[in-house]
């Protein structure tokens, strides 16, 4: 049984993603975003789940699928919005984009344009962790596809034969594009491609917060033990196609179905009811406060200014 | 107004039959695949869905999945794989969605496909296309935007081809399918949807051959990829002025047809070239060394270079902008070496 | 039981890889051999074996360990030293060199000096067959250390989901350079890595030339029946250090002691005794042809001419 | 003999501490580890063996196996691996053992170092060296022996070192682990084993400062690297035929010292820049390119560029000689812009 203020927080954060997510896509489509977006809608659980398992000063590493970590991360979702409108207030004054949105005073070293990019960097993270001394871990969010880039593997046995205190944390969506799991790997737990490694390596439901923070929880306590690394697959589906502007026409109704009926947010509202013994008027309450907010935050997002080229001149200076 | 008549107009000829660039390059493949059963595809993405930039659309379903394959997300393997199928005797178009990521890739780029001809004493041969695309579109940031022709350009062994439109597109990509030699096949994600003239019938383009876009006698603009149609946009404007401009296309970076470059410089002395990669270290500089050597005594001012401010490209679509040449700053250059 | 006249071809292979190994050292150290060189020697039956198993028109791809690979497919080893002296009548007319020596008429698609640079190439020659719809393998041979590079991982993968007809010859000679593999995996039955990806993999002994053509005879069936890719690990151990100029003094004694109490020259007179009832002296005739040829090749190779300059150009010239 | 005060005595003079170029670079890399514990150092074979090219050697024996590290055959991740320790608060020193293996590394180092600066809009930092090297040596043939820095030259964010002698070596290894930008620094495979004086103090060498190794009035020779000690060596001869060389050595080649280059040309007027790589799309291009621009008037004659030839590195030893610049070319090169 958890608290109700646990329960509370997490439910607040899977809404507060899935919201970002639907405005903005609203905004993109007003053509106020450009570029690539890739909506985290229908993985919420996952990254809220382990950045809840996470200590303050432990270290996030996000992939091109990113404003879910982001956010769970504890990011300002007016500097996100801000980001994406190409903003001088955003997390990156507007020069990275959803594609590169980072919080790195938060420990959210960043989202990343490249497939599996960011696993060796987050490993990089967990090694200087470790020559340090230091009680922290790093999670490194990839995706089923990027696992199947060497990076993957290599990583994974660096992060094995240096004992790291790394969670590799594969989003198992079950897509990448609009390439299915069953046409990139013959074995479709992919968990079990870090056990030859001699890695630890388990499964979990994707969408259920609950079984994400437990497994992170033991994953993080393995790894500040010196028994990392350890690879979490959370098995998980986005509920659309693979950007705003991909249809998603591909993807078999039955099983996206099967996915909806397991929401993240639906079941974190259980929770929330069965455990934390919420009212729907109380859980009401923290939505319209979150919708509030995300409301403020594209307020504040449209009335900021962008970087002009003199500063944008200057920073580039010297490279 | 000269303009038109300058410019070349058989690729601009609206009675004959029109195809938007990816189409060109599409109906290239097809005829190549048909014409050659060692031809076949990968990529990631270009079967089912047809590639993001719909260049192999319906190819899936005339060839089979055998000849159109979807990949994982491998990169240097799967264009290792191009490599191995190359030198036993397939014709491998291996497709790289964003030039950015043939970063992934170099090894077997560079150090395997490349030197593989040289190291075997002259003996294999690796008829690989790398098709990828570069260049900044809207707002796809520091990661999707790059510019890295000049890469391939210095190595030994490469041919490096970037088609400025849906006519060249078409003979050069057969040209390269049909090459011995791997070849670098440089898109523009801007001139995808660019319409122009595309002959039905089975033409090629000779690799080393420039295109003079434009006729002119006072300046040279030498550009390529998606700064032709800005070159020549430049050109049409600087008419109106009374500057005449000759837009040279080299269409092949390498090899490069030096000769066509010296001739018009030697006729209009004096010389711009536009790229939209960074300066620095770039194939306009290399060109630039070449001209003043060989034409030295035919210039009458310095060699001006149009070029990427020297910075990633920002998501923020005002300074992604600003950061790659525009019609005006060629305009301003053409008028600074007069 | 095997034939005589089989078993004495399979120590003729292993003989002249050792011949072969042991008179170009000492060229090179008459100087007269420069660059890289990687003997073979110790680990002669794994290519020994796998080749002898292989059909004429089946590919192989090779290391920078590769004399063994090329002997053992049957190149001619006039031609292979001309090339270690860098002369124009070497496999390569002298521009590869020992670490880019190939025989590709003879389905050697060749060395190479990146560590595991082949291993995708060779994945791309089993692709072509499987487009051509050929009934032919390509085996794929690289060491411990290639298999941490993410090109392993990679092809393996791609080889998997295509069922292409490959097999993964992972010769564990228990070294990278000086770094043993402990070092480099907590699993140290490096084949085991495969399984996760859903790929028949197993391990054998490298020292002998019976199992490793027996099982890469299987291999080969698997393969042909469309049911490849299989990953083979022959176990092995160099007799030296990694090159001709390191003393391997890293190496400990009583393993390499163990080892070369196991050496595959040795195993195969076994062989040839017991089951091929071949008499001593029958045998030194065999090993006396072999250093014959070997003398013959190395006089080859010095009286050859180096490619002129002119030549040269002529040939890189349309680089 | 006037050539002996004219070239830089402060490096050959024999009654000062002489060390080899690897022992300059050792002793960098102790000096920095022992002033900040976040300097740690990754690589292949680079604790208990040394380094193939014993740069590293007793490093271990020092600050033990955490901050020596020897790492498996996995170039993209452990230089991934660099980036991540870098921009979370270490100061890792990679080593990639050839310039050719880094085209396994370049997403990492391209895509991820060199842009995460700009992409975090200013707030990361990514103080990570990357210690590698190049150039032709003994029949090393086509894959360990490139020339590759043209390509990190291009690309925004990234520093280029390439020191020529031990001086410089230890002065700009401790300028490159103490900057917060990824440098590449690249050494010379026949340069390790040279001697010079290395002071025993703490000294560094600002980046973007070109070392003019020899005073002269007749001719400029641009060169950095191995291309230094062979531009010394024409410029002795061409003394004795009396030619007047300056040799002026970037040092690092981003930044780029363009103000020293330009001064030394407006002096001489004449130009011959030298580089080990091909021409083709080299770093001589893009230098005279600059010269050509910024001191048109002031040149008498095309720049001339020495250069490797257009080719992978052949493994035999006479014509790997023949494809790289040897003195001779140099000799015959200045007298032609003369
Ligand atoms: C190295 C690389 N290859 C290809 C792409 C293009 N691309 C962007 S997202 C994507 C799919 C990624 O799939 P997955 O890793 O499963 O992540 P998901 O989108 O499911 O979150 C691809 C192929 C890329 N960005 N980087
Ligand atoms: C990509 C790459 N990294 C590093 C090297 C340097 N190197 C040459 S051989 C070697 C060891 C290879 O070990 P392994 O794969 O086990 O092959 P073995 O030498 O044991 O046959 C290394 C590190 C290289 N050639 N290529
Ligand atoms: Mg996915
Ligand atoms: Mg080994």
């Amino acid at each position: 049984m958890y608290e109700k203020d646990f329960l509370k927080q997490l439910f607040h954060k899977i809404y507060t993603i899935r919201i970002f997510e639907t405005e903005c896509i609203k905004l993109y489509r007003q053509g106020l975003i450009r570029g690539y977006f890739h909506p985290y809608v229908g993985e919420e659980a996952t990254a809220v789940g382990v950045c809840s398992a996470l200590a303050e000063d432990d270290y996030i590493i996000s992939t091109h699928r990113g404003h879910g970590h982001c956010i769970a991360r504890g990011a300002q979702i007016d500097r996100m919005v801000a980001e994406l409108l190409g903003k001088k207030t955003g997390y990156c004054s507007g020069l990275g984009g959803s594609m590169h949105i980072a919080d790195v005073q938060a420990g959210n070293l960043g989202a990343n344009g490249i497939v599996g990019g960011g696993i060796p960097i987050g490993v990089g993270a967990a090694l200087g962790i470790s020559i340090r001394k230091e009680k922290k871990v790093v999670a490194i969010f990839f995706s089923d596809g990027a696992a199947n880039n060497g990076v993957f593997a290599e990583s994974l046995n660096l992060a094995a034969i240096w004992n790291l205190p790394a969670i590799f944390l594969l989003e198992n969506n079950h897509y990448a594009v609009s390439t299915p799991i069953e046409q990139s790997s013959r074995n479709q737990n992919l968990y079990e491609r870090a056990t030859g490694y001699g890695v630890h390596a388990l499964a979990v439901d994707g969408n259920n917060v609950i079984e994400v923070f437990e497994q992170t929880k033991d994953a993080r306590q393995m790894c500040i033990k010196g028994k990392g690394p350890v690879l979490i697959e959370a098995k998980t589906y986005r509920h659309g196609g693979h950007h705003v502007n991909d249809p998603g026409a591909y993807m078999p109704k039955d099983r996206l179905d099967y996915f909806k009926s397991k929401d993240p947010v639906t079941i974190a509202k259980k929770h929330l009811k069965e455990q934390g013994k919420m009212s729907e008027s109380e859980i009401e309450k923290i939505e319209k406060e979150v919708e509030t907010t995300m409301e403020r935050a594209i307020d504040f997002a449209k009335e900021s200014p962008e970087l002009s080229f003199a500063e944008f001149n200057q920073m580039v200076m010297g490279y | 107004m000269t303009v038109k008549t300058k410019t070349k107009s058989s690729e601009s000829d609206s009675s004959k039959r029109m195809l938007l660039y990816r189409e060109a390059l599409n109906e290239a493949l097809k005829e190549e695949m048909k014409r050659d059963s060692t031809v076949f595809l990968m990529g990631e993405g270009i079967a089912e869905r047809g590639g993001s930039y719909k260049v192999t659309v319906d190819l899936l379903k005339e060839f089979g999945p055998e000849r159109v394959i979807d990949t994982p997300i491998a990169e240097a393997s799967f264009v290792g794989a191009g490599v191995g199928a190359a030198i036993t005797g397939m014709r491998p178009v291996v497709e790289i969605l964003f030039i950015d990521f043939t970063l992934l890739t170099l090894d077997q780029v560079i150090n395997q496909a490349a030197k593989y001809n040289f190291m075997t004493g002259g003996i294999g041969k690796v008829p690989l296309v790398l098709r990828t695309q570069g260049g900044v579109g809207n707002g796809l940031a520091a990661q999707h935007s790059q510019s890295l022709e000049a890469i391939f350009y210095h190595i030994p062994g490469l041919r490096v081809v970037m088609p400025s439109s849906p006519y060249d597109a078409k003979g050069l990509l057969k040209t390269a399918i049909r090459a011995d030699d791997p070849v670098v096949f440089i898109e523009h994600k801007l001139l995808y949807m660019n319409e122009g003239h595309v002959p039905q019938d089975d033409y090629t383009i000779d690799f080393g051959k420039a295109d003079i876009k434009r006729t002119g006698s006072d300046v040279t603009l030498v550009a390529w990829s998606n700064m032709v149609p800005k070159s020549l946009a430049a050109a049409e404007k600087l008419a109106q002025q009374g500057i005449d401009v000759e837009v040279v296309d080299p269409r092949t970076l390498n090899p490069l047809d030096k000769k066509t470059i010296l001739d018009s410089v030697r006729k209009t002395e004096h010389v711009v070239i536009v790229q939209e990669a960074i300066r620095r270290g770039g194939i306009a500089s290399d060109i630039a060394s070449i001209i003043q050597q060989q034409a030295f005594d035919y210039l009458d001012a310095p060699i001006e270079i149009v070029a990427g401010i020297n910075t990633p490209i920002p998501f923020n679509l005002n300074l992604e902008k600003l950061s790659v040449p525009q019609v005006n700053d060629i305009i301003e250059a053409v008028k600074r070496v007069l």
